[in-house]
């Protein structure tokens, strides 16, 4: 199964990009499995996701925590603790 | 209860939420919620500014998520509605670079009395904080790009407190 | 504490207190007590205005102690910058006719952060209701004049929270 | 001893002036003996005056409370709670 993915903030800028597609293993169920595995994908992935802890995360533009199955998403959004207002 | 003589019936309740590069104008916003409902007796504004934090910064640059932005402050501005029985909200957050001085955020909340209005605005701002999609990245005086702004335990004290109290 | 980087360096506390027949700019006052301020992040205004209490009042006329008035409120004033820390605060109070919809009051606080400059405003407010010699007489829609307002309860308890809390 | 009393809300109302210059016995010492002594004084007073529990003062523009000493003051003022903001 192919989703989209995307990236904010420091998040982006270690992955170096904004968004992508990503082919997910069939054992990769739930945003914490995403993001262990995304941490596989390469360097700059790793060090972007070195503390899984501190990583939030949004299905279809709805905040959810890290046992969250992904099921039929259409987007996972992956960005650190938010700092607006 | 005399409903009978409120010839100024109490409409529906006004919530707003803009996500925008520009600066807004207070009063028009103030003047936009308010028109025309005299049953208004309180309006509270909260404007959250660019700090120059001791001469360190030149700007803050905010990026957000577009789509979530405005749907995460939709969902906590009509919980602020329902829970203190707001006549209504205009919640307004500012994204791109800027300088200190600037606005980022403002939020109105509008109410009969005043306990409402100030516990809908700081409401709104407490949630904002921690659960709409925006981030801050520092530019320096000194030339260059700083830090990405860290989230502050204090503004997870500030939410819980409405989880306590709720 | 880095105090050699600031080349903004923290000017002394803003207080402006106004009694006065003519209505008030909401903007222009907030622009005045924080332009050239860079430490300031976070302004809070209230604003209190005449209900038309269901369409039965023309409006309201508010009397006040001349001298007095702006004494008290300069007292209240000054202790919520000095207990809240704030960088400045401005309040203006009408007197005479006003119509529903009007201004009555006004409050602007700011400060470094969100909840001081909150905590300014709620408590010049709470504060101004039970201290400061303002009396309102209700103009009734359906002519003539009505009674005299009553003191709340609610208000004793608004500002007996700040003493309870100091 | 002379002394200027000024009158607002529905205490002046009541009494039909906004303020007014009373001559006051020995006896007066404190603001509640002076209210006590202006309700005596006819019956526009006495309606004034008839719960004087709820009538606030203030001495030379400053709040005081109904055992305070009148003692020097230039101005003292009566009149009902506070309704501003």
């Amino acid at each position: 199964m192919s989703i989209r993915i995307v990236y904010f903030a420091w998040v982006r800028e270690r992955i170096g990009k904004g968004s992508e597609a990503i082919d997910l293993p069939e054992t990769v169920k739930t945003v914490g499995e995403l993001i262990a595995h995304l941490a596989t994908l390469g360097e700059e992935y790793a060090e972007a996701f070195a503390v899984p802890d501190v990583i939030r995360a949004a299905i279809d533009e709805e905040h959810v925590d890290h046992d969250q199955a992904i099921g039929s998403a259409g987007e996972v959004a992956l960005f650190p603790p938010m700092t607006g207002g | 209860m005399q409903t009978g003589t409120r010839t100024s019936a109490r409409q529906a309740p006004t919530i707003a939420v803009r996500i925008q590069t520009e600066d807004f104008d207070i009063a028009r916003e103030i003047a936009a919620l308010t028109r025309d409902r005299r049953e208004i007796g309180a309006v509270v504004s909260f404007t959250g500014l660019c700090r120059d934090e001791g001469g360190r910064l030149s700007a803050l640059e905010l990026e957000h998520y577009p789509g979530m932005a405005e749907r995460a402050i939709g969902v906590i501005a009509a919980e602020a509605v329902s829970r203190f029985g707001l006549s209504g909200i205009t919640a307004i957050h500012r994204h791109g670079a800027i300088e200190p001085g600037g606005n980022i955020v403002l939020v109105v909340a509008c109410a009969s009395h005043r306990q409402a209005a100030f516990d809908g605005a700081a409401f709104l701002m407490d949630f904002l904080k921690t659960d709409a999609p925006f981030w801050k990245k520092e530019h320096l005086a000194a030339g260059g790009t700083g830090e990405w702004v860290s989230a502050k335990d204090t503004d997870d004290k500030a939410k819980a407190r409405w989880q306590r109290n709720g």
